[in-house]
């Protein structure tokens, strides 16, 4: 190359460097800007999240924002994107600076990590509430029961069995259904499954024709759904998808060929455009599972461990390792819970303190994590 | 004769350094300027510069007069001057046409649009301006290394069309990597071009340069020191002003020293094929002979000296090093029975870009300076490197200079170090070790090639001149097509004219 | 005569023999993935007969879609010997702008086609970025596109609203909902954008001279040929591309999704090697590089279609896409071929 | 081809250690930067810098740490192993499996198969000539299908007899074994490169390989040496992963391949191979982990993690990538 150019080139970088460094320094600036950066102050509640672009974990954090609302207390959110080690680290990093009275709720965001999530908050004395994921060996009360205070989660196998259930009566006792499963590693994606082979073998007229792993995503349920209607053609009765965004997915396949409607899809979670679905008829069902109330009841009761309001030692296993309720959505009640989206109605610490079991849906059996 | 160019001062540092001071040169239709000098004593500098690579430092340059400001290669090609580069600046996977026309506009790519087929006929006429027949559709890559050339001259030709007045064409050392015919189809250009263009030639080939052309201008350390015709020149003159100092005459030989016969050959090669070349080869070479090979392009000699050194695909026959049969699968074997290959290209196959010297020189056999031959004993290696450095007249700052920053010529001896400094090398290959190197610096090297091959290394030499080839072997063998045609031991005193080694060549 | 010294040059390793030989050759290694292909469409149609159906075709052809725009945008960068890593951040950001401009129901944008403009437009954004970065800062592309991966990321988790917004816009749906002979307006869409690009890399000067740049970028620069803008152009292509593969996923699902593009880099990388687009750059196509993706998307439909489950099915692809690139590779090996 | 102008002679004499000096000054930034980033957010959030917060740190950091080591050396010859987090990963699944027949062993075999893994796939790239790129992802597609189809797709406990793991997880002097792992690693790599042969061949094959082929450096023994090395780091790494979650699970290394690479180039390696090294992978590793947490630290809000981590990596590699030894950035 021709020095000139060269020297020109060392020029451009170096300018290049300011602006890069202008541009690197405006943005972080900006966002912290919109959070102080200071040690965890006394009694600040932490949520751990799997992701922020995610309708599900938005309401999870509004319902642990209502109770740090209620509790003037700092809400303090980390994401793990889906990866144990990350969570860990970041959660190190707000234990090192100290943090007293702190609580913690978080979804440890695999089985693999619950151990390692529950003892590094026990160190830090932080008491945790975990939800989602528990392998099945372990216990709140057999691992650091000390802080690792409860574990609450919703019963994947009885909304795996009601959409089974609400698929079956669609079909009128006979049909062939497809399934489509969530991250194989997560107890609610084979716990759905499960509830789907219970309902089934309670209605021997379905049978399920194929089963496709959609990691919980709405593109790739799509494309397997798309695969399945030029697979079996007419043979394919309906869509069995273990939650709200591939069910989605399905319904987006189906629309291509103008079956949305015609073929029955179900799905859960409840998030807002199920159940514009369920309303409009694109899908059966979905089973509502307020992320709103989890978000609020977990964080809670680990507050409530943090400021001894309650006394972990003194709980009950049902206390300590329980599902939250959920209900079946379809057409005739749709608008009921419609309008619960569009007006979450604000918990706070005192109201939930009165019983923070109220909502629960008894403790988990053993087995559902296996 | 019209006065086309003129420099005016000009001068060029990099950084601290002076690589071209105060050049004043003139340059007028119609003749040919012969430009020598060694290596760094920049003349390829100037020629840069003339060409658009590089831009002066100071001074200025005037085209008919005009003074004008060379931004880029393309730009001089605007202003109707070309270069043929040492090494091909062609784009291996773009047509021949758009080679051609890489650095100039053409109404076939007015507006960024190619129209195929226009291109291809303006390519075809420029190919045929010089009588050459390639296909401008062709693939450059696909050529072979002597169409390339061809097309690399049609592509700084065409820079006739280009410009109303006179073209000046630069050559920079490009018979270097050209056979004979090749070589007289340039020759025959140059003297079509003479009527029209200025041409500024450089080479190290001293004989070249007086045959073709019409004034040599000698350069050293950045100056000009002699600015001649030619008639008033010849080679001894020139070697003195270039490179200062008398020729080292090569020490008269005592003959049969060594008769090849009365010991087990050093090498012994029977029926020796590549997969290019069929016809198989057989030789034998003794203890410290240095054997020449001549021969042209596709004779072999090179594919024979790759595969005596595992670097050619599915080789046959057998090779015996010491009486005893080795098979050289790879490179790697080929150095663990002790044979060394200096490369042709050096700059891909022989030294490692951006690493020091020592580096370089303790890349194969360092180890053998190190405790049991398997631990690094970076010491030592530091200081038989340096000693190679100094016996090898290394120019360099110090041994731990990056072997970028050296000039040809000493990056050649720094490769060639790197196999020296073995204990245990048997036999070294030296494939064109002259090339791009001044008349100084080869001699540099040959004495030290002697000096190695007296104490009984045994040396096989493809040589880039016949006078080379006479100037350092014992024994020559002329290749022809893979075969040999032609022996002739000089020991014996039956020393060939050139006429004979050019005739068995061709 | 007599003065011109005889010389022996050294030629590259290998002398090609030029001509009609070499060309038929060249031809016919372009043809090896085609084989690949038509051979795996036969293997599935023996072991499933309902494969080679017009629906299933339509679904490889829908599915492959977005893939073939993918591997196209993908296709000019490695032609350069670099690699874009970004596109999966790209798409996240261009699907949440398209699904917040447009008609949505979180919030009251409206603006129909400039709302797909301008989602394209923020792919076109990152492959500037990432091209400038690479050529003026002098960053090397992998590290850059991998760093513009997680800002597109961010980009879109910073734009997400409480909930999924879903597109209301009949331009946007439309562009899935309408079907020409079965096949939705995204396929056609593929092929045209196919087309385009491969006229662009054959008969403009930037095309070819991106495609140069990848065989002798040094020979370019030294010829005062203005090198950076080509590479920067070549990044805006794949940018774009990537751009627009977000607003055509987004108008599929109906909606905005931050994982929308999960999992499809790889593919698309592979996809590029399989069709013979070479990593080291300055060889291949987008054509081949198409093919490759098309490959891919049989080999993904055919194994749901014989049932092998989601782990075999990693395993299986995996082991394909390596023998494929060993085998097209094998009548290249070199004792001294040089592969990174 | 290198872009620098072709000195001559006196270009030598003319500047007296000028370039190393230059070099060993680049050679510091990324160290310098490492320095930075801990300072800046010790000042942002103090406490940062606690024995107790280190020591979480350096157990967080050590895996990632391992990894980009590893992934360093196949850099250095110019190649890319993407597979060394799907091995990470794979080496908690195969513990689980292995345990009932190997026992106390099944660690030490564990690491031998990655190794022997790593070996095959050098040698695949190597002499086949595929690219290392769709090499190494072919057999990550590969690794995730076994590692998914092996473990069932489900987290399992660990034998909790094993003594490696309860070695890695425990502490010396109140500092995490797995740092010490980490150190350990260092010093014995640091040894084989610098006092063997093949450290010196792997950077003369990074530097120029043809030049290193044609001066007898035995390219295909080395690759498989390097593949094999970087596997049985990224197994060491899985090791120290699963230490901390006494779980396996076939997603357990995630997303830290990208984080790896980002390391790798952090800490000063060339992706374009023959400039770098061990230490540099060591700055590396910390440099991300560091990085991977700052954002928490200085308390950027979620939604802002991805860019600001983005924009953060990009700032840190153009800071310290030494482009004087690469000619074209590819």
């Amino acid at each position: 190359m021709s020095d000139q150019s060269h020297r020109l080139l060392q020029t451009v970088r170096r300018r290049g460097l300011s602006l890069a460094a202008v541009l690197g320094l405006a943005l972080p600036l900006g966002q912290i800007g919109m959070m102080p950066a200071k040690a965890a102050p006394k009694g600040s509640l932490i949520i751990g999240i799997d992701e922020t672009a995610s309708e599900y974990w938005a309401e999870y954090t509004q319902g642990a924002q209502d109770i740090a609302n209620s509790l003037n207390a700092k809400l303090i959110v980390v994401t793990s994107n889906y990866q144990g080690s990350q969570l860990l680290a970041q959660l190190g990093a707000i234990f090192a600076t100290g943090c007293d009275q702190c609580a913690l709720a978080t979804d440890p965001s695999s089985n693999a990590f619950v151990k390692a999530v529950v003892h590094r908050s026990a160190m830090a004395e932080v008491p945790i509430v975990t939800i989602w994921n528990r392998p099945e060996t372990i216990h709140p009360w057999d691992t650091d029961p000390k802080y690792w205070v409860a574990h609450t989660s919703f019963d994947g196998v009885m909304s795996g069995y009601y959409q089974a259930q609400a698929l079956c009566k669609a079909l009128g006792g006979h049909g062939q259904i497809a399934a489509i499963e969530g991250v194989p590693s997560t107890p609610p994606a084979y716990q759905r499954i499960a509830g789907l082979k219970k309902a089934l073998a309670e209605c021997p007229g379905v049978t399920l024709l194929d089963t496709e792993v959609g990691d919980w995503q709405e593109t790739k349920a799509q494309d397997i759904a798309r695969t399945w209607i030029a697979r079996y053609g007419s043979k394919l009765n309906g869509i069995f998808a273990s939650n709200d965004a591939m069910a989605r997915g399905a319904v987006a396949a189906l629309r291509e060929k103008n079956l949305n409607g015609k073929i029955p899809v179900t799905g859960s979670d409840g998030s807002k455009v199920a159940l514009d679905m369920v309303k409009s008829g694109d899908m059966l069902v979905t089973v509502w599972n307020d992320p709103v109330l989890q978000g609020a009841v977990s964080i809670a009761i680990a507050h409530a461990a943090a400021v001894g309001d309650i006394d972990p030692a003194k709980l009950s296993h049902a206390q300590r390792d329980f599902y939250l309720k959920q209900e079946v959505v379809d057409k005739s009640n749709v608008d009921h819970f419609l309008e619960l989206k569009a007006h979450a109605p604000v918990y706070t610490y005192a109201e939930l303190k009165a019983d923070f079991w109220k909502d629960s849906a008894g403790q988990i059996p053993v087995g559902a994590n296996k | 004769m019209t006065q086309l160019l003129e420099t005016r001062g000009v001068g060029k540092t990099f950084g601290r350094v002076t690589a071209l001071e105060q050049m004043d040169l003139v340059l007028s239709q119609g003749e040919v300027l012969g430009l020598v000098g060694q290596n760094g004593s920049g003349k390829s500098t100037l020629l840069k510069i003339i060409g658009g690579l590089v831009q002066p430092s100071s001074g200025e340059m005037l085209l008919h007069g005009k003074p004008v400001r060379l931004r880029s290669q393309s730009d001089a090609t605007m202003h109707g001057i070309g270069m043929v580069h040492q090494e091909q600046s062609l784009v291996p996977n773009l047509t021949v046409a758009e080679n051609i026309f890489l650095d100039k506009p053409n109404a076939a790519k007015a507006h960024g649009l190619y129209r195929w087929n226009r291109l291809f006929d303006a390519a075809a006429a420029q190919l045929r301006k010089i009588e050459i027949d390639i296909d401008p559709r062709a693939t450059v890559e696909d050529l072979r290394f002597a169409q390339r050339q061809q097309v690399e001259l049609a592509k700084v030709l065409a820079v006739e069309d280009l410009v109303s007045h006179p073209p000046i064409i630069l050559f920079d050392e490009p018979t270097s990597v050209l056979t004979p015919d090749e070589i007289r189809l340039l020759f025959r250009q140059i003297e079509r071009l003479r009527q029209t263009a200025a041409i500024v030639f450089v080479s190290h080939r001293l004989d070249e340069i007086l045959h073709i052309s019409d004034r040599a201008v000698v350069m050293t350390d950045g100056c000009k020191v002699a600015d001649e015709p030619v008639t008033a020149l010849d080679r001894e003159s020139l070697y003195r002003l270039m490179v200062g100092r008398q020729r080292t005459i090569r020490a008269p030989r005592a003959v049969e020293t060594r008769p090849a016969e009365s010991l087990t050959p050093r090498l012994d090669v029977t029926g020796l094929s590549t997969g290019r070349q069929v016809r198989p080869a057989t030789l034998a070479v003794a203890p410290g002979e240095i054997l020449g090979l001549l021969g042209v392009q596709s004779s072999g000699a090179e594919e024979f000296c790759r595969a005596l050194f595992g670097a050619e695909d599915d080789v046959h026959g057998t090779i015996r090093l010491n009486g005893k049969q080795i098979s050289v699968t790879s490179p790697a074997a080929a150095v663990q029975a002790g044979i060394g290959y200096l490369p042709a290209n050096r700059h891909v196959e022989g030294m490692l870009k951006g690493r020091t010297l020592v580096e370089n020189m303790a890349l194969t056999f360092g180890l053998d300076y190190g405790h049991r031959g398997m631990i690094v004993n970076r010491r030592a290696e530091r200081r038989v490197a340096s000693e190679w450095i100094t016996r090898l007249r290394v120019k360099t700052r110090s041994a731990d200079a990056r072997i970028d920053d050296l000039s040809g010529g000493n990056q050649q001896k720094v490769v060639l170090g790197k196999w020296l400094l073995s204990r245990r090398l048997q036999l070294l290959l030296l494939d064109h070790p002259t090339r791009g190197l001044d008349p100084g610096a080869r001699d540099d090297l040959f004495a030290v090639i002697r000096s190695e091959a007296a104490k009984g290394l045994s040396v096989i030499f493809i040589a880039d001149t016949i006078g080379e080839v006479l100037d350092l072997s014992d024994r020559v063998i002329v290749m022809r097509d893979g075969a040999m045609s032609a022996e002739y031991n000089l020991n014996r005193g039956d020393a060939p004219s050139e006429e004979d080694l050019v005739r068995a060549m061709v | 005569m007599k003065l011109i010294s005889a010389t022996v040059a050294v030629r590259s390793a290998r002398e090609p023999d030029g001509g009609v030989a070499q060309h038929l050759r060249r031809w016919l290694q372009s043809l090896g993935p085609l084989a690949v292909l038509i051979v795996l469409l036969l293997v599935f149609e023996i072991a499933r007969h309902n494969f080679l159906t017009g629906g299933n075709l339509a679904a490889i052809a829908e599915s492959a879609a977005v893939p073939v725009i993918l591997t196209t945008g993908l296709s000019f960068v490695i032609l350069l010997g670099a690699i874009d890593l970004s596109m999966e951040g790209v798409m996240a950001a261009s699907s949440m702008t398209l699904s917040l401009l447009c008609a949505n129901d979180v919030n009251g944008n409206h603006w129909g086609v400039w709302g797909i403009a301008a989602a394209i437009g923020v792919g076109l954004a990152f492959g500037l970025v990432n091209g400038v970065l690479n050529t003026i800062l002098r960053m090397p592309s992998l590290i850059v596109t991998l760093g513009t991966w997680f800002i597109g990321l961010g980009i879109a988790s910073i734009l997400f609203p409480a909930q999924v917004p879903t597109v209301r816009d009949p331009w946007v749906l439309g562009i899935a909902a309408y079907h020409i002979a079965g096949l939705s307006l995204i396929v056609f869409v593929a092929l045209l954008l196919l087309l385009l690009f491969h006229l662009l890399l054959h008969y403009t000067h930037l095309g070819r001279m991106i495609f140069a740049v990848g065989g002798a970028e040094a020979t370019l620069v030294m010829t005062g040929l203005p090198v950076p803008l080509f590479k920067i152009a070549a990044f805006v292509i794949s940018g774009l591309l990537a751009g627009i593969a977000g607003v055509l996923l987004s108008a599929r699902l109906g909606d905005g999704n931050a994982n929308i593009g999960d999992g499809l880099l790889f593919p698309a990388v592979s996809a590029c090697v399989l069709g013979g687009t070479l990593l080291s750059g300055g060889r291949g196509g987008v054509l081949q590089s198409a093919i490759g993706a098309v490959v891919l998307e049989v080999l993904n439909n055919g194994l749901i279609q014989i049932g092998a489950g989601p782990y075999v099915r990693n395993i299986i692809s995996g082991a394909v896409i390596l023998l494929v690139v060993a085998a097209s590779g094998l009548h290249l090996r070199r004792k001294l071929r040089v592969v990174k | 081809m290198s872009q620098s102008q072709p000195a001559d002679d006196r270009t030598i004499q003319a500047k007296p250690g000028f370039a190393e000096r230059r070099a060993a000054l680049r050679r510091s930034v990324p160290l310098a930067v490492l320095i930075l980033l801990v300072g800046l957010s010790a000042i942002i959030a103090p406490g940062t810098l606690s024995p107790a917060a280190l020591n979480g740190f350096i157990s967080d950091a050590a895996p990632l740490m391992i990894l980009v080591i590893g992934s360093t050396i196949p850099i250095l010859t110019g190649s890319i192993d993407l597979s060394v987090a799907g091995i990470a990963s794979i080496t908690g699944v195969m513990l689980v499996v292995l345990a009932p027949i190997f026992g106390p062993w099944t660690c030490i075999v564990v690491i031998l198969l990655a190794i022997l893994f790593g070996a095959f796939q050098g040698w695949l790239h190597a002499w086949l000539q595929i690219p290392s790129f769709i090499t190494t992802l072919g057999t990550l597609s590969m690794l995730s299908g076994l590692s998914l189809l092996l473990s069932n797709a489900t987290a399992q406990p660990l034998p909790d007899s094993d003594p490696i793991i309860n070695l890695l997880g425990d502490t010396s002097f109140d500092i995490p074994n797995t740092g010490f792992a980490a150190l350990a690693l260092v010093a014995v790599l640091a040894v084989v490169m610098r006092y063997t042969r093949i450290g010196r061949d792997l950077f003369a094959l990074g530097a120029g390989e043809r030049a290193a082929l044609m001066s007898g450096v035995r390219t295909v023994r080395l690759r498989s040496f390097a593949f094999a090395a970087s596997a049985g780091c990224a197994a060491l790494a899985g090791l120290a992963l699963v230490s901390v979650t006494q779980f396996s699970s076939p997603t357990l290394a995630g997303n830290l391949l990208l984080l790896s690479i980002v390391g790798v180039v952090l800490g000063g390696t060339a992706i374009s191979g023959g400039v770098g090294g061990l230490w540099a992978g060591v700055i590396g590793g910390l440099i991300t982990a560091w990085l991977r947490v700052a954002t928490v630290l200085i308390g950027v809000k979620p939604t802002g993690q991805y860019i600001v981590f983005g924009i953060m990596a990009l700032i840190a590699v153009f800071l310290t990538t030494d482009r004087t030894k690469i000619g074209i950035i590819k």
